[in-house]
């Protein structure tokens, strides 16, 4: 038994870390925070590709890396940690598995090796996880969909957008298609891309997942999200120690007082198991285990929860100069927002668990 | 217990409302953002000579006049609260320099700034805490020194509001480097903001907007006279302004008023077809949040019979600006919950649309738990000051004066 | 307006703090929990007796004080602090609140004012607040109770008992009387008397309270609940502040460590408003006011939960000595318990308030 | 990540299964209360013959001499949780004294005493805290003047588990009062509680047992020749023998198993008809804590890896204390809930039924936040030993040696 991260993970985490703490600068997610404009993030895509981070769940039959979900999570936590501004849920998780659990040999061949390259990018539409919100769906008719998304993300920039149909299925949707209409969304969390889909009668390519793929699917990106949200959390811990050891009032470092002393060692506490599921988690989807996603969901919630409580008191931490844009700590709490809110809250997150563990307990319709 | 009032301040609150009703159309569409409107000065006279604003403050400065009431005053911010009315100018001069010039201030310095500051004609900002003085305020070492009949200041100050449209300023100088501790030595002046080298920079926050300003202070000249109180002694002057600011924190009926929102909110949202209020998890929450709004409230009610009766209830008072900072934010983080994905919209103040606001609370009212007194802060003064533990070692703050 | 305790209130509260703190010392409260019989605190009763608390809510026509639920939630409070082993919410609250609004003439003539004097003592038997558990119920057919009653308090010593049965009456039975079978329960406060009920066509005697009556006497022993938990809330406050005075580690005060004080500032911060809460709740009872019972609801809720945060944050101050009988603390521990579940824990409490709140959202089955 | 095990290990295991399987009838239905039974003590010779316990003391002191081998003694300690066999006797003796001895003990020492108390016919208690020495350990009292050949002993201790049947007490003594601070000074000393002028008195806890003692010194003789490792060194003897202490706590097998249970009872319990399951407040509280006992697990297979490669986590390490206790509690605390009223029903031990048993866990929990290191000096450990934060002005304990 071996519960730790391989030398070949370990090395992926700090040679990235090296390239993200380099390209990802707090100057270069300012920049992008700040346009107002729709974002593609062309010179950050550009360092995630030379790293091959596009083929990492890719077939190396189709160029790619051929690598596992507990590899690309550690990816998602060195993003996470750099609040990267660049999609990856959609083109680099999302339609590498949707299209090579599900694609025609055709498709594969077609797609694949330029998700591989980087330089194919497709979105993602699928909101069912965190439900059918006020009505809104998608709807598929002899092929073709309907209806709207109003949470669509890494849209900037993608030639294809991966989309989910209100029956669970997937389907592959050209980004210049006829009836489509993209309204980006700004939300709280700008390093994130994120657009409203209104599709009429928009002509779509079926991926036939069959339905445990589709659930293998939605584990693989609530543990990227996971992982991200380990990652940011992380980060704000270690910035609320930095300045904790740094900053003085009262004539010695703010770090020697009790009440912030237990501030860091709960977000601590807190936040370090939450490291160990998320790599059960990964390498339960990877090795097929039967408690597969029932840890996927729970490391989502739990790290929802953790890295909330770690951003809350990261800023208490820092105190004023926390809420300014001084030291861009509000980049990493907004990322923590939005990430534990994305496809599904923690406590939707944990009702989902309680139906899948105890299939004695009906799901209830009364659970949000 | 009587939550009745007696027939000649229900004869008050009568008078109240017709008031609001016949003055309907003089209440300012717009406020104006870093100075008051021109409407909003007009109204500011009218409930002036109404009695209704600067109700303590002596006619001979520009105020109403009015003895002390407590009642009388509730009344009226009640009445303005169920007609959507704003009760007159909110600000810093007005709830702070005020009541210290009235405190502290020289005869002239009473006749030259009260009246125009109560009326909105001066508008002042605060020049308190630095960028290493927060928690530890006293440590600030913006200094001045002596010039012939000026002082000199250099320095620099922080989380300065409305600095961009403020006249003067009062401030927290440093004028007696050599004091025995770093408590004395401190000076309160004032002066005005278009003095030659003050430079403005907004602080950017969170939220996106720049509610914050620093302020940079080089070489500037203000009269010895624009010292308030004696020198040297501001600490012990600020202190008695800060005691009128915290009247300023956690109204309770901003509270329930949110609550009301949100559970409006989560009826009208719905999830898989099943609005958020069906939900019991959410609901669960809601009604513990709405137990507590209410406990603030009544808390609230309590501490002003207290008030009325010129009784002090230290413990109960401190706790304010903790449990009600605390309880804004868990409303907000709620809401956030309840929203889901669709909750995370959002844009900057101008584009905001009505479910957003949600989420620039979920922030703001994150920076409320730490400004005026991190919550550490007001735990440190509840529990030496009200529950009389004994001193940490290196205390947050010296008792006030 | 005057939000405030009356003069007179204030004095009650006073005086009747002198009597108990002189007679329901740790020492007696100690020898009645060691007690392993059925224990009715005649001494304590007596002493109650002596300051006319038997007739408190008893009309002065009946010989009783005539006061008003706020007064006895004065009393409550004052009996919480003090962990006072005697009957009171059976006797003193429910017994003259039912047959005063819902007795004949006759029965009021008979009872009330052997009630207020102390002699004769009446149990209550009553669990409909907390829910139906597990099945058990009391019928009533044709005047004649059935069922089972699991969780009957202030039985020790009663001559008579309030019966609520499973339509959301109340009906009068003897002690004596046949095919009633009592089986003393120890719970985790023996300061509380609490005993199970077997009826098997028992002869009882109805009280018509109307509808509304009925709710107001649910809402008045919660409101006492929530005055007893404020009591017993307060003292473990009073207790950790103490402690942590005189304790000295390190060379120090514990008292003086931020997070001693911290722990003790969020137990005043939670308390407190709850205080003004119950008064609100007392008064809306007693002056009818339109959100009595939901303000009686919040409150039990609400203190329910802060006394319990106080319960285990005053031990912690205390550290190891906190888990020892020799300061007794733990009596009050568990008094916080005992009074939070009564009738209905904080959860079930607030989803009673959520039904009553807002008539558009129906009662849910799912909520405890 | 491997969650398999080598085909040598997995043989192991299998080995061990087959043990289980053939002394079954082996197992001793009581271990004992104060003393372990005959019948534990036979099956504890037996385990150490087969390698199973005291797995890594040598031969010659009465263990079974294994190689250190962390996936074998998970193995085994996984194996034995599956078949509810208890692994050989569980005290301070074996987990705290002897690791000790075989550390610094004289070679005197290690063969009168490791063999019998491996074998159970020795039983020791732990004299460390005193009522006024808890968080502070060192500024214990009890103290030891020469004579002669012997320390003569004065003072109290408290917290004394299994005190009564106890044939030996390992202590801590201060034997150098004059030394330069208190954490010199000390000295570490094994007796026998048969000693003249020793005097246990239980200790009763909230929960109604008496799962403690205190015992009282009076003129106690210790020959000299008992004191462990170097005299006025005790305190980093014991910091030794704390060091192993830790490793018994917060086992995550047994927090799932009582998830497992807490599961089982909300499916059967109802309120109103409706199974406490099956009501959305109480489930996604359980869920949460299924989450974080699951997160707990592979928080412990993370560090037993790390154990196995010999790299030291420290700050996973330092947490798992805090977490786990507060797991316990939070999972007791959700059982008194969900069972309502019917969950405050409590006996003494003898006659607790099935459900009482929360109610214990409730009270029985807190108390393990609290012993060895409060939460609060857990948290303080983290901060300053794990996060590396600056000292507070008075350290709560000295950095271990």
């Amino acid at each position: 038994m071996d519960f730790a991260l391989s030398d070949d993970q370990t090395l992926l985490a700090e040679q990235l870390e090296g390239v993200m703490g380099s390209l990802s600068t707090l100057t270069r997610v300012r920049r992008h925070a700040d346009a107002r404009a729709e974002m593609f993030a062309a010179d950050l895509w550009e360092g995630m590709t030379r790293f091959g981070i596009p083929g990492l769940l890719v077939p190396e039959a189709y160029g790619g890396l051929g690598l596992d979900i507990l590899d690309a999570a550690v990816v998602a936590e060195v993003l996470g940690r750099h609040v990267v501004p660049a999609p990856f849920l959609g083109p680099v998780v999302a339609a590498p598995l949707a299209i090579g659990w599900g694609g025609s040999g055709a498709i594969k061949s077609r797609l694949l090796p330029r998700l591989a390259g980087g330089e194919l990018r497709i979105g993602l539409a699928w909101s069912s996880p965190a439900g059918e919100r006020n009505g809104e769906a998608v709807i598929e008719r002899s092929g073709r969909l309907t209806g709207t998304c109003p949470f669509a993300i890494d849209i900037a920039g993608s030639e294809m957008i991966v989309v989910g149909s209100r029956d669970g299925r997937f389907h592959l949707v050209d980004r210049a298609a006829e009836g489509l209409s993209v309204t980006p969304v700004t939300t709280v969390d700008r390093t994130r891309s994120v657009a409203a889909l209104v599709l009429d009668d928009v002509a779509a390519e079926g991926l036939a997942l069959s339905p445990s793929d589709r659930l293998r699917l939605d584990y693989a990106l609530q543990v990227m999200l996971a992982a991200d949200l380990l990652g940011s959390g992380s980060r704000l811990l270690e910035s609320a120690v930095e300045y904790a050891k740094a900053r003085h009032q009262f004539g010695r470092p703010i770090g020697s007082f009790q009440a912030v002393q237990h501030l860091c060692a709960d977000m601590a506490a807190e936040l370090e198991p939450g490291r160990a599921l998320l790599w059960y988690a990964a390498h339960g989807l990877d090795a097929g285990l039967p408690d597969a996603g029932e840890s996927a969901l729970h490391a989502k919630a739990y790290l929802a929860d953790a890295a909330r409580m770690a951003s809350r008191k990261a800023v208490e931490v820092h105190g004023g100069i926390g809420i300014t844009d001084e030291l861009g700590l509000h980049y990493w709490f907004k990322r923590v927002t939005w990430s534990g809110q994305a496809f599904g809250g923690a406590i939707r997150t944990r009702e989902r668990v309680a139906c899948l563990h105890n299939a004695a307990v009906l799901p209830q319709r009364g659970a949000a | 217990m009587d939550l009745s009032y007696t027939p000649e301040q229900e004869q008050f609150r009568a008078e109240v409302r017709q008031f609001l009703v016949e003055h309907k159309a003089d209440i300012p569409a717009h406020f104006g953002v870093n100075r008051p409107s021109d409407a909003a000065r007009a109204w500011q006279r009218l409930l002036i000579a109404q009695g209704y604003a600067a109700r303590n403050v002596p006619v001979a400065y520009g105020g109403a006049g009015q003895p002390h009431d407590i009642m009388r005053a509730q009344i009226i911010a009640d009445e303005f609260a169920v007609a959507r009315a704003p009760l007159g100018l909110v600000n810093q001069g007005i709830s702070m320099l005020v009541p210290t010039l009235l405190e502290l201030g020289t005869e002239a310095q009473k006749r030259d700034w009260i009246a125009p500051t109560l009326r909105g004609d001066v508008v002042w900002c605060q020049g308190y805490s630095e960028p290493g003085a927060g928690s530890d305020l006293a440590s600030l070492t913006t200094r001045a020194v002596e010039d012939g009949d000026d002082f000199v200041i250099n320095g620099q100050k922080i989380w300065t509001t409305t600095a961009h449209g403020a006249d003067m300023m009062f401030a927290l100088i440093r004028t007696e480097p050599d004091a025995p501790n770093k408590y004395l030595g401190i000076s309160y002046l004032i002066f005005s903001m278009k003095s030659p080298g003050i430079e403005v920079r907004p602080l950017r926050t969170m939220t996106g907007a720049a509610e914050f300003n620093e302020v940079f202070l080089t070489d500037v000249r203000v009269p010895k006279s624009q010292i308030v109180g004696e020198r040297g002694q501001g600490w012990k002057v600020s202190n008695s302004t800060l005691k009128h600011e915290r009247g300023m924190l956690g109204d309770p009926n901003a509270a329930l008023a949110r609550m009301r929102n949100l559970l409006a909110l989560m009826t009208a949202q719905s999830t898989d077809g099943v609005a958020i209020m069906d939900m019991p998890v959410f609901r669960d929450r809601a009604m513990r949040l709405q137990g507590r709004a209410l406990a603030m409230k009544c808390h609230a009610m309590r501490l002003l019979t207290a008030a009325d009766k010129g009784e002090d209830l230290p413990l109960a008072r401190m706790i304010v600006k903790l449990q009600a900072t605390e309880l804004n934010h868990e409303i907000a983080t709620l809401a956030v919950d309840v929203l889901g994905e669709a909750g995370l919209a959002y844009d900057d103040e101008a584009h905001m649309r009505a479910n957003e606001i949600w989420q620039k609370r979920y922030m703001f009212d994150l920076g409320m738990i730490i400004g005026g007194g991190t919550a550490q802060i007001q735990r440190n003064i509840i529990a030496e000051r009200g529950l009389g533990l004994p001193r940490e070692l290196k205390p947050a703050r010296p008792t006030a004066a």
